[in-house]
């Protein structure tokens, strides 16, 4: 069989761009994927910062499955609005990519199903041939395809030969043996049919050094942050998508003399994680919404008997079983409101990896100090897409471990009571083997011992004693940030990885003279009322964007601050994150012809 | 040494079999001289499971039917505690069922006391999955907790005793205390501890009861054997009591945490402690 | 041993009186209760109405527990402030109920432990006589003491003998024999114990004919109503308060050729309610707290999969364990936002018993005609405390199964889409065993067919879909009630069994020239805003009532209409009801020295 | 007859074990002539799990692990069905192992099949309760389904299958669909389905499969000898398939319905149909 790359016969002139937009699509398990992280890798050696975004069923094989890789010389928190470069296993993946193609961008096509169909925009350029049938002939494995498409798109995009060789030698140099061997020769073949037929290169970057960033996923940045935090005992059951909390430190922990449990199910997972908090271990959970559900009753068990344990919910799209591998941020009113009877929680949202990291310090620490629950509460997007973030600082990392008492602290005291009342409402904590330090921790109303009461007065007081530690941790829960022009009389609040798309729409905004603000928030509960209040005064409508349909942080912010008047809801949930594009569109569309208008209410 | 919690008297109703429970657990931690400093009981939710309130050791009352996984991950946490689940038939057996499972499963060396009385007491009675037939109305055969330990491979102690027989029971505490402390695993322990306000199986119950250690022929080295000998007997209308089984096998905590290192519970957690490894946990990303 | 009724000899004069308040209090499980029973059979044979509240421990037998009954000439739905007889079989009884007692009320009490310590106020009228001895000489059964009680109390209250020897004998005709015996021998003893040394008539009760009201507690009337609305299939686990539910419904359901069947656990009732509705079953689950954590998956795949379940809610004093046997009204933020994702469901809040029957009978309805899980939210008082209420209509019971196929309509179909877009988003349902109805029916996001599908345009439109059924919903939803004076400026906003204390605390400040009026919800998810709008936009100061610590209805009405300045909230979560003098008491601190005037927010 | 919904193609892996089970539950269901009407699958969360779309008879998808207590309520609410609960070793072992616990005890007369690969296919590989020794690190001896069904008195078919033997598994899948819907009760069938994706057991199992049908001293009859047979085969390196137990014993519809009595899914609830009925409860109250 012979090969032919078909090409089209204009002239090209490589253009400067800062930022370099691809995608790689074809059938899921396909392998296709590893295109985007062999480019997110070259791209970080010649120092640029990376974000990535894949998009898959939840469905092993078959179906259709993309990534998106977007380098840029700055750091990027979402993949943009459109596309550089599109590499097409299959029909499907053009129908997929083309529309977000710029004019002039490039589609590496495997034809061997048969030439594309899809009619593109003129300036688009289109190599094809028949990628997977070359690698099939020459090196009997269909899927070397994808390392044959990585040389052609290397071209394309400018990149140093030995740079790519270099990326994909690393890569496989662990497994070895045929497996590197294959993927070198099918570099080989992919640069010879690159030159044979003259794949122009596209794109210039800038070329720098390599930098010194991590290109980490929000759910691996919980797990480092979750070690060096001085988390030790993990217990986790397998859900899309966090799952990669569990597969992090299942591998890490052991290391660290600590240990992560595959448990028998979510309810199994959190009262482990109990268990493993009484016995005085730092401890966590990590599950998305429908083992939310199911840890609702442990939810409330840690706050009654005052334990310490953080869980991670990594949203996806709900309600119930729902569209597991796509992206929403519905569970906010749950981890806000789940659990019968009243009780403190903390709900801490990280806004993108460095938050991942540093914010799960945090969370081990405040449930220690405040002995209770912490959720942490992120998305499909900041879970699971990767980011490049400046080396997380160690220097920063403070374990607090609040009224733990140390042997000789314990040896000090007359009386020891677990539920000792106390101006914080915090007691001293023993853990067993203590001499000295018998606690009896229940789920059942207690008095300062520990020991069933129905007694009204203790009660009262016990109730008031748990509260008043949620209302004295608010004071150490993460603040808010502020973006843009403090005058601007048009804001957004939001939170999670949307800062990226507004961040960008807010850029977009600018230049339509339409300026904006924004108050990313970063503790859901307790809310900071005060920034609230200080920004919703100051503008005369707020944009409150998030992915879900009802508008669950609108509704908070309404219970908490009220404002429902100057509140507008930027809403999807089709399972997709936001573009920035469609951010800045709503808004111009809500404000009108003249801009800065009073919007009407949701 | 502080003063600590004043140990409770029991909630039980006049006559209940847990008295017998308490009384044999007391007296086979003493008897073993298990340190309470190092003890923890672990609770469910039911009549049973206040038995933790009654004992000056660590406590810790757990959700309905969750006292296992929680008792579980303690001895992960801290090996060197003596762990003992202890709750109702109802919390273990029927809300718990997948938490006994996957704990049989796993043989974490911890002891796990259930108190059967075939219902559940502190909700006022309804059968639980180990009521006998025609017990308010059931129909269905009653599940054998000490059969279904034994279809576990991974099972290494299974044991049945019976609060009206203080010298067989306490014998067998003592033998799941030591297994769970020598690290052999999972040490079950289904005690017959009958309801008498709603279920008193006494009389029936002291009729039923066989010991089948004292059968010579019954060898509870030998899985299947022992599960025939036991289907035979309840078949006949009697109620095994012993230690049925008992193999060798390695313990969760065994398989789950790397040899030789510290209780995670005892470890120094500071960052400075750790900083070249956490160092090269970054690296992996770089 | 000689018994003495020591008796004071202040001249006793019976008081005509419209209403009367007992209590019985001793050691829980010795069947002290038993004489509340007893005697509210003998008052509604005389034609009143009775309220029973009972306080008991979360064990079987001993620590403290007692019952309190109200008859009165009118309805009454709260046992009230006070009493004017009580009948002690311990100390602790007396410490317990003598703070309530009228100055001049009763006390009879057991001095087998020994003669009363307590200092009474000096117009209390004591009778002393070691009753458990005497039922344990002369009975040889010591619990008899409470049928002895129960003659002197009788004499006490001024109720004829008959009256009273024909209830205890109808009351264990049914046992017979000894214990039937027994109890008339005690009876005969208790009469002669108060003749011997005069037991006044206390009390003078207007005598009539026996009602026709019913004596229900709400578990049982939602039991009732379940049944008569169709209901076939129910699943439950034990929990306090709610076993009643599955109590009823387990001698009852069978005899229609329906089944309730005792799970598990919780996610197994839930999901067993699920399984019988797919098959076309009416079916329902009744559980507390707890109970409820563990279903929130469940409910999440009911509307997802737009299945028709009833779950009801009985609230019982939270977090977590708590105390099971006491009264709280703090899962409405669970009911309301419990679960990941965004999907619809609806919360039906009785007030009282009668609502109890006929909002089950609506809950199903609506259950089936929109598709979704539908909440019955009620309180332990509300749940376990009999009420005296009118004979239940069953000429008002209409069963209204929706879009529900019959085999001849589905055969006139051309095609069959489980969940075809529709106007009201309802989409007609089919039973297996159907034929030409298949259908798929899943927790995952589908199409039209119940096929699973990430397709953004299908995805957007059914979530939509579902949530336009809430919204029609809402339209047949249970409205509020109205009580007070249409001018008054002063509102109370409530729900459940607060119903009673604030009618009674609205009296109160009636004779204090505080004009009040009062909403009370009924539907508590959708709220029926323009209700609230009206009421709260007529008043100056809205007191939200309600048994939890964070004021989570005064959230619900912040985050759906606001009026936040105009909300204070009386709050009590000491696990008892309110009574209505100090509802009364903290509306008059609230207000100040001069009533009406505004209030600060809470 | 009206159109319905599009039998999907499967989602599965080419190779993947689960096509051997459709295609040998689609021929049994053809070969008894079951209505397809009166026929419901009740699938898990997994790849196994998505079965029922691949058939045209009602499918209902459950919540993950909860397939067995759905089933069993459909079953009660009307009998006439055929009920067949289908999914996947994390889904019935892991989350779900309650259930299987309380429906093994219960009797439902329900269909269970469990393909069983050992892994969690759909969450990419994570070691089920079943996995071999070695699978990502399992240190824990692999959970066997068969037995611990064998364990519970209750239990009245256990059977298991592989993928690779279509004629064994079509005469399986026969035996429990007609254990089912002669009401005889829970009919459960464990199904070796490879993942070839992430833990590709084939050449392993085709090794080592054994049917004990096919072997003249195995008595299915006796479920103490069954025990022994299968725990020898399973100890010996081998995997026992066939029909591994059959007995008698009431089935829960039987034990809990109204002999007689109209399926409840068919019943006419309207209130005038029962109003003398009605009027009864009413007065206990009066
Ligand atoms: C999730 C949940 N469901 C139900 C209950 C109510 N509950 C309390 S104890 C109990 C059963 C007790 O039975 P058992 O475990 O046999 O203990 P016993 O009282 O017989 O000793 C139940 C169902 C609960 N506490 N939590
Ligand atoms: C409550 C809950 N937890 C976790 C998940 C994620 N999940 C989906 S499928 C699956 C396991 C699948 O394994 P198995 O049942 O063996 O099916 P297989 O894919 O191997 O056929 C899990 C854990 C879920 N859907 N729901
Ligand atoms: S109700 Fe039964 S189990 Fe509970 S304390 Fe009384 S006798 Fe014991
Ligand atoms: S991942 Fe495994 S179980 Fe899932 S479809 Fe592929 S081969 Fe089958
Ligand atoms: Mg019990
Ligand atoms: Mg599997």
């Amino acid at each position: 069989m012979t090969t032919t790359l078909e090409r089209e016969t204009r002239p090209i002139q490589p253009k400067r761009v800062n930022e370099i937009r691809v995608m790689v699509g074809g059938q899921g398990g396909d392998g296709t994927l590893t295109v985007i992280s062999l480019l997110a890798r070259c791209l970080k050696l010649i120092g640029l910062h990376t974000y990535d975004a894949r998009n898959v069923l939840s469905r092993i094989r078959g179906g259709h499955a993309d990534g998106v890789l977007r380098g840029s010389v700055n750091r990027v928190l979402c993949s943009g609005d459109a596309l550089d470069a599109l590499v097409a296993f299959d029909e499907e993946a053009v129908e997929v990519g083309s529309p977000l193609l710029e004019a002039d961008g490039v589609v590496i096509f495997d034809s061997s199903r048969g030439p594309l169909k899809k009619q593109l925009p003129p300036r688009v350029q289109v190599y094809q041939s028949k990628l997977s049938d070359l690698a099939g002939t020459q090196l009997k494995k269909t899927l070397l395809k994808n390392t044959i498409s990585f040389a052609i798109l290397s071209r394309a995009l400018g990149l140093k030969q030995e740079l790519v060789e270099r990326v994909v030698k690393e890569r496989y140099q662990r497994k070895g043996g045929e497996v590197l061997e294959g993927n070198m020769a099918a570099l080989q073949i992919g640069f010879r049919l690159a030159d044979e037929i003259g794949v122009a290169a596209h794109y210039s970057m800038p070329e720098g050094a390599e930098n010194d960033s991590l290109q980490v996923v929000g759910d691996e940045a919980i797990g480092i942050g979750f070690i060096v935090g001085g988390g030790r005992f993990y217990a986790g059951y397998p859900i899309t998508p966090a799952s990669e909390v569990l597969d992090y430190l299942s591998v890490n922990l052991p290391k660290f003399g600590g240990a992560a449990v595959q448990a028998e199910d979510e309810i199994s997972a959190i009262n482990m994680a109990i268990g493993a908090a009484v016995a005085g271990v730092r401890s966590m959970t990590a599950t998305s919404g429908p083992g939310q559900d199911l840890m609702t009753e442990g939810l409330g068990q840690a706050a009654e008997a005052e334990i310490p344990v953080v869980i991670v919910d990594v949203q996806r799209s709900g309600p119930s079983t729902g569209m597991p591998t796509k992206h929403e941020q519905s569970d906010l009113n749950h981890v806000v409101f789940a659990g019968h009877g009243d009780f403190p929680r903390l709900v801490i949202a990280p806004a993108d990896v460095t938050d991942c990291f540093y914010l799960t310090v945090d969370a081990l620490n405040l449930a220690e100090k405040y002995q209770m629950p912490v959720f942490i509460l992120i998305d499909q997007a900041l879970a699971q897409n990767s980011q490049s973030v400046p080396p997380f600082d160690l220097s920063k990392v403070r374990v607090e471990r609040g009224k733990l008492l140390s042997q000789t602290e314990l040896d000090s005291l007359p009386v020891y009571k677990r539920y000792e009342f106390s101006s914080d409402g915090v007691s001293r904590r023993t853990i067993p083997g203590m001499s000295g330090g018998f606690s009896q921790i229940t789920g059942n109303e207690h008095n300062e011992w520990g020991m069933v009461s129905v007694n009204t007065e203790n009660r009262e007081k016990m109730m008031r004693k748990r509260m008043l530690k949620a209302e004295l941790a608010k004071t150490e829960m993460p603040r808010g940030r502020f973006y843009g022009s403090p005058d601007a009389k048009i804001g957004f609040v939001s939170f999670g990885s949307n800062v990226g798309p507004i961040l960008e729409a807010m850029d977009i905004l600018a230049t339509k003279n339409v300026p904006t603000k924004f108050l990313l928030v970063r503790s859901l509960h307790p809310l900071h009322e005060d920034e609230l209040v200080q920004f919703l005064d100051s503008v005369d409508t707020a944009f409150v964007v998030e992915c879900n349909l009802s508008g669950q942080l609108a509704g908070l912010i309404r219970r908490e601050v009220g404002f429902a008047n100057k509140i507008f809801g930027i809403n999807r949930f089709d399972g997709h994150s936001f573009r920035p594009s469609e951010i800045a569109q709503r808004v111009l569309e809500e404000l009108g012809p003249k801009t800065g208008g009073n919007s009407r209410n949701a | 040494m502080p003063e600590t919690f004043p140990v409770a008297t029991p909630i039980w109703c006049p006559g209940c079999g847990d008295f017998g429970v308490l009384a044999a657990l007391k007296k086979a931690l003493a008897e073993l001289r298990i340190p309470p400093k190092d003890t923890i009981i672990v609770g469910g939710i039911g009549c049973s499971g206040h038995i933790h309130n009654d004992i000056q050791v660590y406590g810790y009352h757990s959700l309905h039917g969750r006292l296992l996984t929680t008792a579980t991950a303690v001895k992960l946490a801290n090996p060197r505690l003596t762990v003992i689940a202890a709750g109702g038939d109802g919390d273990g057996y029927a809300i718990g069922g997948n938490h006994f499972l996957h704990a049989l499963r796993r043989n974490p060396s911890i002891v796990y006391l259930v108190m059967n009385n075939g219902t559940y007491g502190l909700t006022k009675g309804q059968p639980s999955p180990t009521a006998q037939i025609g017990f308010e109305g059931t129909k269905e055969i009653p599940f054998e907790p000490v059969l279904m330990a034994l279809s576990l491979r991974s099972s290494t102690f299974v044991a049945r005793g019976f609060s009206g027989n203080q010298t067989q029971l306490v014998r067998l505490i003592k033998e799941a205390i030591e297994h769970e402390s020598q690290g052999k695993g999972f040490a079950f322990l289904d005690v017959l501890s009958p309801c008498v306000t709603y279920n008193d199986t006494y009389a029936e119950w002291r009729k039923a009861v066989v010991d089948l250690n004292a059968d010579p022929d019954f060898d509870n080295t030998n899985r299947s054997k022992s599960f025939q000998h036991i289907l035979e007997t309840i078949v006949s209308g009697r109620i095994p009591t012993g230690l049925l089984y008992r193999g060798e096998g390695a313990s969760f905590e065994r398989n789950v945490l790397l040899p030789g290192s510290e209780p995670m519970a005892l470890q120094d957690i500071s960052p400075e402690k750790n900083l070249e490894s956490y160092k090269k946990l970054l690296r992996k990303f770089a």
